[in-house]
C-alpha cells in the first residue's frame, strides 16, 4: 500500500551560488554577475539587518518594545530578494521582513513604531514602494496581484524600458501557503498574467507548526499547477537569493507573467518574542542549521576568495555600532501618539458622528488627566 | 425626463463615473459579456475594454483583496458582489483590509473602493440570494454603508460612492431594480437621510427596498386617519442623526423598518441612538419591524417573512397604543 | 518573450474508454470489467436522470419551479461518478449534481423542494448518505474532506474490510477551482491524507465565465503542487468516468489518499433557467459538443457492439414516461411549508426570545388571514 | 477548594469534556505540542493524541469548514482562532454553513461546534490581537453566543457550549486568563445573565472582560454614596432578557458596557430591546459605554480608549442626572 504521496525530500533542486563553506558554485540558469565589493556590500547588509533584530530584541527585553518578530536566520533570503528589487518596483511585506524594509531605504526606527505600539505601521507605502506591514496571514497576496495588475493598467509592464517596466514583490511565510487568499492570488496572477513575484520564506515553522502541518510536498512547487513556475533556492545564500529573485522580476516587468520562489531557510529564533520554542523545537535543528548560517558564508567567502580590502570588517563593525545606537536612542524618543490621533485616519472625510465621539473623548481624557493633576 | 428603471440608472451612472475618471475600474463575476446577472453593468466591457471592466475568477476575497491592491496604486475600483449572500468569503479583506488600511497607513493610503452588493428579498429565490447584510458592515469602523430606494438616488449615489476617497457599501435593492422614476437634475450629498413623506404622528424610517413599501402603509394610514412621516436613510453608515432626531422630536414615534434580521442590526443602533438623543421626547418606544431572527425562509414563504404593509400598519397601531 | 504559462491546450490526457463514436477502447490504467447489461444499466441511468432533468426545466417553465439548474451535457459525469460509490460512501453535491443524487436512490422530488421554495434542502444527509446542495460556491469541499477526518478518527479506512472502508466525494465545478475554500480543502486533505475525492465538473462555463478565466492550465494538474494526483477524464464518457472514479474511492479507501478528478464535459443548457446564454456562448460550440453526447455515444455502443435485448430501449423509455408522471404529479403535491415552520429548525433548543418570536409571528400571520377572509 | 487561573479552568473544562465524550476533538492553529498561544490546550495532545488534538494548517476558513464536516460525520469538534481579529477569513463557514446547516436540512443535521475566540484588548498587543467581535456574530441566527468572566463560569461554560447540539461561539477574555478564582460545585444554565452585585440605583450591563471592570466602579460609586448593581451578561445570544428587566424596573436605569465597537452592536441592541419592554420603567435614557467608532488603536492608547472605571462612573453620573 504506497500513500499518494511520500516524505518530502529535505531540499530538492535548491539553487545555490554560495556554499555554507563559502565557495562560490554556478548554476546555468542564474548566471550572476557580480564584483567582490557588491558582495561585500551585500556583506554589510546582512550585518546591519541582523544588528536591527539584535537591538529590537534587546528593546523589547528592556519593555521598550511590546513585540518583536525577528530575522535571525532569514536575512539572505530578505536582503538577496530586496536588492533584486529597482527603486520603482512595489514591495508588499509580512510583518518580519525588517531585511527588505532596509533594502527599500525604510529607516528602521519606522519599523518600530508598530512593536512599540505607538501606530499601527504609519508610514506611506508610496515613500519607498515598502507597504506597511500586514498582520493578518496571507492578505498582502492578493494586494500585491492588485497592484500588480494595476501595473499593467497603467502600461508599465513589457516595454523594455526599464525606467518604466515595474515588478511586485510580496512576501509571506510557509504557514501562509495554506490560506485561501494566497491561493487566490495564484489564481488571479496566473490568470491575468500579472507582474507579481511570489517569495515565500519557508523557514520551516508556522509559530510551533513545522512546515509538514502545511504540505507533504515542496512549496514551490505548489504554482505550477496554478499555471506559473516555482523555484526553490536556499534563502541561506544571498548570492543565489538575488539571482533568482532577479530573473523572476525580470520576467514579471518583461510581461512573462508571475513566479513562486520558495527560499529555504530557518526560524533562528522564537516565532516572536512572546514565544517559547523549547516546547517544540529540537534544539539538534537549531545546531544544524547554524552551519549553514547566511551571513559566515559571506564572510568566509570574502575573506578566503575575495581580495576584501583590510579594514573593512571593522568598517561594518562600526556602522553597526552607530546604528544600533541609532536604534536605542531613536526608539525611546519616538512620540507617544495623542489620544486624539485615535480618530484622525479611520475616514479621509470624518463623519459628524464620529467627530463627536472624538470631542467627547478628548473632553473625557482631559477631565480625567485634571482630575488626577 | 424619461422615466428609467433603477437598472438601467445605475448602468449610467456607473457609466457617467468611468467616463470622468480613467481610474474607475469594475470588476466582479460576470460583469463583462453579460453585464452582470442582474444587467447593472451591461454594455460597459463592450464600451470600455476589459482591462476596465474585469470578469473575475470566482472568488469574492480575491475580488476585494486585488481591489485594495488596485486602491494602493491609485485605481478606483467598483467590485460587484454577485448576491447578498456571497459577500462573506470576501469579509475579512473587508473588515479588516479595506476599513483598515487608511488608519494602518496613518492616512497616507486611501481606499476608494466602492461595493456593490444587490441586497434583499421577494425575488422568489433560493438560499443565499435574499439576504440584507447590511448590518455586519455597519458594526466595522472605516466603512461606510449606503442604501439606494429609487433611479435618481441610484445614479447620483453611484457616482457618489465611486467619488468617495472612503470605501463605501453600496446596497442595491434588487427587487426594486426594474421600478422607473426620473432622474433628479442634481444630487443631494451622499451621507444625508431625506424625508420623503411628511406627517405627524408617527416616524417610519427605513431605506432600500422597503422605503416603497412603507410609503405604500403610510397612504393606508393615512385612510385611517394617521399622518406618517416616511424617512428613506439612504445613508447607513454614518447615520443621519439631524434629520432622524427632527422628525422624531415632531412626531414622538418612531418605527425602524428593515429586511434584516433584528437581533443587533441597523435598527437596533437607531433605537439605542433615539432613545438616547430624544428620551423625552418619545411618546412610545421606538418599535422595530423586521426580518424574523431565523434563516431567510424559503420564497414560499417569504411574503409573511418580510416586513409588508400589514406589518408596518401594525406596528404603526401599535406605537399609538402607547 | 515567451510567458510563463502557455495556451491551454484543450483535452490532454484524458482518459476514454468509450468514444463518442461508441467504441471501446482500454485503459492499460484504468481496465474496467463490465457487462453489457452494466452498461445498459448505466444507460438506464443517463436516460432517467436526463429526464428528471426535462420535467424540472418544463414545470419552471410553467411555474413550478422558482428555478433549475440544469445537468444537460454532464450525466455521464455524474453517473459515472455516481456509480463508483458504494452505499456507505458519502456525497457532497454542489447543486447541479441531480444525477448523483439519483444513483444514491434519492428521489428527485426530493431535490425539487429547494427550487420549488417550499423548504431550503429539507432533507436528511444521513438516510442516502448525500448531503443537501450547498449553493456558496465551493464550501462543501471542505466539509467532505472534514467528513473525511471523521471517517479516518472511525478507523473506517485502510481495513481492507469492503464493508467498513468509506471514501468521499465531493463535486464542485470550475469556476469553483478558484475559491479560497477548494484550495484550503487541497492543502488539509493532502496533509492529513484524507480519503476524500475531488470531483470538478469542468463544464467550461461559470455562468458566463469560460474556463479560461480561472485557469490558463487545465485544472486536473491543480492538486500535484499540493501533494496528490489529478487525472483528466472523458466527463462525456460514463465508463471511462466510472473507471476512473472507482479507482480513486479505492485509494481512498485503502488509505492513500486524496485524488482530483476533471471531468471534461460541457453544460449544454444555460447556466439556469434564469441564465441567458446567447449574451456570451457561441453556437458552434454547442454544436461540437453535441457530437460528443453522453448518451448518444453509449446507445450507440449497445445497438451497435452489444447483444442488447430487443425491447430494451423500449422498456426504458417507458419508464422515462413513468418517472416523467411521477415528477410531474409529485412536483405539485409538494406540501407548502407552514408559516411556523420557519422557526422550527434554526436551533436544536430554541431559546426563549425565538420562541416569543414565532407566536408573535404566527398570531400575525392567522390575524391577517381572518382579516382577508 | 483551591483557587485557578481562567486559563487552567478552561483547560480543566476542555479535558473534561473530552473525557466524558469520545467524539470530542480540539483542532486550530498551535493548540498541540505548544498548548496554544495562550496555553489554554495545553497538555491536551499529550494526553488525548493528535487525532483528538489536531494542529491545523493554518486557514480559518479550513479549521470551520472542515468542523462543519467532523459535526456531520458526527464529531463534536472544538475550534480554536488563536485571537479575535483572525476569525474573519473563517466568517462565510460561520454564518453560511454552520449557523444555517442545522435549518438547511430541516433539523436533519446538528453543528454542535463550538468555537473558541480569545477576545478584548488590554494586553499591550499589536493590530487584530486587542479586537471584539461579538457583534458581528450575534446578528446571525443559528448561533448561540457566550462569553466568561472568571475561572468557575469559565469551566462550567466551555463544558456546556460543547454539550450544545446548537453552534456555540465562546468568547474568552483574554486579559482575564491569569485571574484567579474558585470553582463552583455545580454550573448554571449556560444562557442565563447572572446579577454579580445588587444594587438599587443604576444597572451596569457587561460581560467578559468589563465584568471586573464594572464591579470595581460599583466600589466606587458605593464610596460617592450610588448603589450600583451589576449584571454579567453571560450570554449574548440569546440574551436573557428577564434578568435584564427585572433589574432595570428596578432601578430605572441602565448602562450596558463592552470593548466593542459602539455602532450596530450588543449594547445597540440591549438598549433597543431595555427601551421596547421597559419603557415606562426608564428614568433615563440606556447609556452605553464602548470602545469607540475607531480602529483599536496601537497600544500606547489602549487604556484611554478602553471602557475604564472613570468612564463607568462618568455614565452613571449622566444617567443619574436625568
Ligand atoms: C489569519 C491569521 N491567522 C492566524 C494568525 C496568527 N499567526 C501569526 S504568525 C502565524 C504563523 C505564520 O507562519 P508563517 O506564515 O510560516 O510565517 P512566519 O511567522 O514563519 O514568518 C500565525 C498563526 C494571523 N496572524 N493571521
Ligand atoms: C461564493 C459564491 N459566489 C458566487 C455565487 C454565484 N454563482 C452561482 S453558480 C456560479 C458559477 C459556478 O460555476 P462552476 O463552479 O463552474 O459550476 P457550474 O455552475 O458550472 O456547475 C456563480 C458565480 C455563488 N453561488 N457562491
Ligand atoms: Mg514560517
Ligand atoms: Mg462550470
Amino acid at each position: 500500500m504506497t500513500e499518494h504521496v511520500h516524505a518530502v525530500h529535505p531540499e530538492p533542486d535548491m539553487i545555490q551560488l554560495l556554499t555554507p563553506e563559502g565557495l562560490r558554485v554556478e548554476h546555468p540558469d542564474y548566471p550572476l554577475e557580480i564584483t567582490d565589493d557588491e558582495i561585500a556590500a551585500l556583506y554589510r547588509d546582512l550585518v546591519l539587518v541582523r544588528r536591527i533584530d539584535t537591538e529590537a530584541i534587546a528593546l523589547q527585553r528592556q519593555g521598550e518594545l511590546g513585540l518583536w518578530a525577528s530575522l535571525l536566520g532569514q536575512e539572505a533570503a530578505q536582503i538577496g530578494s530586496g536588492r533584486a528589487l529597482r527603486a520603482h518596483d512595489m514591495a508588499f511585506p509580512s510583518y518580519r521582513e525588517h531585511g527588505v524594509a532596509w533594502c527599500r531605504g525604510v529607516d528602521p526606527l519606522t519599523l518600530l513604531g508598530l512593536f512599540r505600539g505607538t501606530n499601527l505601521g504609519g508610514f506611506s507605502p508610496y515613500e519607498h514602494n515598502f507597504n506597511t506591514y500586514t498582520i493578518v496571514i496571507g492578505a498582502q497576496t492578493l494586494h500585491a496581484t492588485g497592484y500588480a495588475m494595476g501595473v499593467m493598467r497603467d502600461g508599465a509592464v513589457g516595454t523594455g524600458d526599464p525606467d518604466r517596466d515595474t515588478a511586485v514583490l510580496v512576501y509571506f511565510g510557509d504557514g501562509a501557503s495554506s490560506q485561501g487568499d494566497v491561493n487566490e492570488a495564484f489564481v488571479w496572477s496566473a490568470a491575468c498574467n500579472a507582474p507579481v513575484v511570489f517569495f515565500c520564506q519557508n523557514n520551516q515553522w508556522a509559530i510551533s507548526e513545522p512546515v509538514t502541518t502545511q504540505s507533504r510536498v515542496p512549496l514551490y512547487r505548489r504554482s505550477a499547477g496554478f499555471g506559473f513556475p516555482g523555484i526553490r533556492v536556499d534563502g541561506n545564500d544571498v548570492l543565489a537569493t538575488l539571482a533568482v529573485t532577479r530573473k523572476a522580476l525580470d520576467d514579471a516587468r518583461s510581461a512573462q507573467g508571475p513566479t513562486l520562489i520558495e527560499a529555504f531557510t530557518y526560524r533562528m529564533n522564537p516565532h516572536t518574542t512572546s514565544d517559547d520554542p523549547t516546547r517544540y523545537q529540537l534544539a539538534d535543528d537549531l545546531e544544524t542549521w547554524k552551519l549553514k548560517d547566511p551571513i559566515a558564508r559571506v564572510k568566509a567567502y570574502l575573506t578566503r576568495q575575495a581580495s576584501t580590502p583590510s579594514g573593512f570588517f571593522d568598517d561594518v563593525e562600526r556602522e553597526s555600532q552607530k546604528l544600533a545606537e541609532h536604534i536605542r536612542a531613536g526608539c525611546r524618543a519616538l512620540p507617544n501618539p495623542t489620544p486624539e490621533s485615535i480618530f484622525d485616519a479611520v475616514y479621509e472625510e470624518m463623519p459628524a458622528e464620529l467627530r463627536e465621539q472624538r470631542d467627547e473623548f478628548v473632553a473625557f481624557v482631559e477631565s480625567i488627566e485634571e482630575a488626577t493633576v | 425626463m424619461a422615466e428609467v428603471t433603477m437598472a438601467k440608472a445605475l448602468n449610467n451612472g456607473l457609466r457617467k463615473s468611468m467616463e470622468d475618471d480613467p481610474k474607475v475600474l469594475i470588476m466582479g463575476e460576470d460583469v463583462g459579456k453579460l453585464g452582470g446577472v442582474f444587467r447593472i453593468t451591461d454594455g460597459l466591457q463592450k464600451d470600455f475594454g476589459e482591462d476596465r471592466v474585469i470578469d473575475t475568477p470566482l472568488a469574492e476575497s480575491g475580488i476585494i483583496g486585488t481591489a485594495v491592491g488596485l486602491a494602493i496604486r491609485g485605481y478606483r475600483p467598483v467590485c460587484e458582489i454577485q448576491f447578498d449572500g456571497f459577500v462573506f468569503p470576501g469579509f475579512d479583506q473587508i473588515v479588516s483590509q479595506v476599513a483598515k488600511m487608511h488608519t494602518r497607513s496613518a492616512g497616507h493610503v486611501r481606499m476608494p473602493i466602492t461595493i456593490r452588493i444587490p441586497f434583499g428579498g421577494g425575488i422568489g429565490a433560493v438560499e443565499h440570494h435574499s439576504e440584507s447584510p447590511e448590518s455586519y458592515f455597519a458594526h466595522a469602523p472605516g466603512l461606510k454603508i449606503v442604501s439606494c430606494s429609487n433611479p435618481s438616488d441610484a445614479y447620483w449615489m453611484i457616482q457618489q460612492s465611486i467619488a468617495s476617497d472612503d470605501p463605501v457599501i453600496f446596497f442595491e435593492p434588487k427587487r426594486r431594480y426594474w421600478a422607473k422614476g426620473e432622474i433628479a437634475d442634481a444630487p443631494d450629498p451622499l451621507h444625508i437621510s431625506r424625508v420623503v413623506r411628511t406627517g405627524a404622528d408617527v416616524t417610519v424610517a427605513t431605506y432600500g427596498p422597503l422605503v416603497t413599501t412603507a410609503l405604500e402603509a403610510a397612504r393606508v394610514a393615512a385612510d385611517e386617519g394617521h399622518d406618517i412621516e416616511v424617512i428613506d436613510l439612504r445613508t447607513l453608515s454614518p447615520f443621519d442623526m439631524p434629520t432622524v432626531l427632527d422628525s422624531v422630536r415632531k412626531t414622538g414615534r418612531l418605527i425602524v423598518v428593515h429586511e434584516a434580521w433584528r437581533n443587533v442590526s441597523i435598527s437596533s443602533e437607531l433605537a439605542a441612538r433615539v432613545q438616547e438623543k430624544a428620551f423625552y421626547s418619545l411618546e412610545a418606544p421606538v418599535l422595530r419591524v423586521t426580518g424574523y431572527d431565523t434563516q431567510y425562509p424559503p420564497s414560499r414563504l417569504e411574503e409573511e417573512w418580510l416586513p409588508n404593509v400589514d406589518r408596518i400598519l401594525d406596528a404603526v397601531d401599535r406605537t399609538l397604543s402607547y
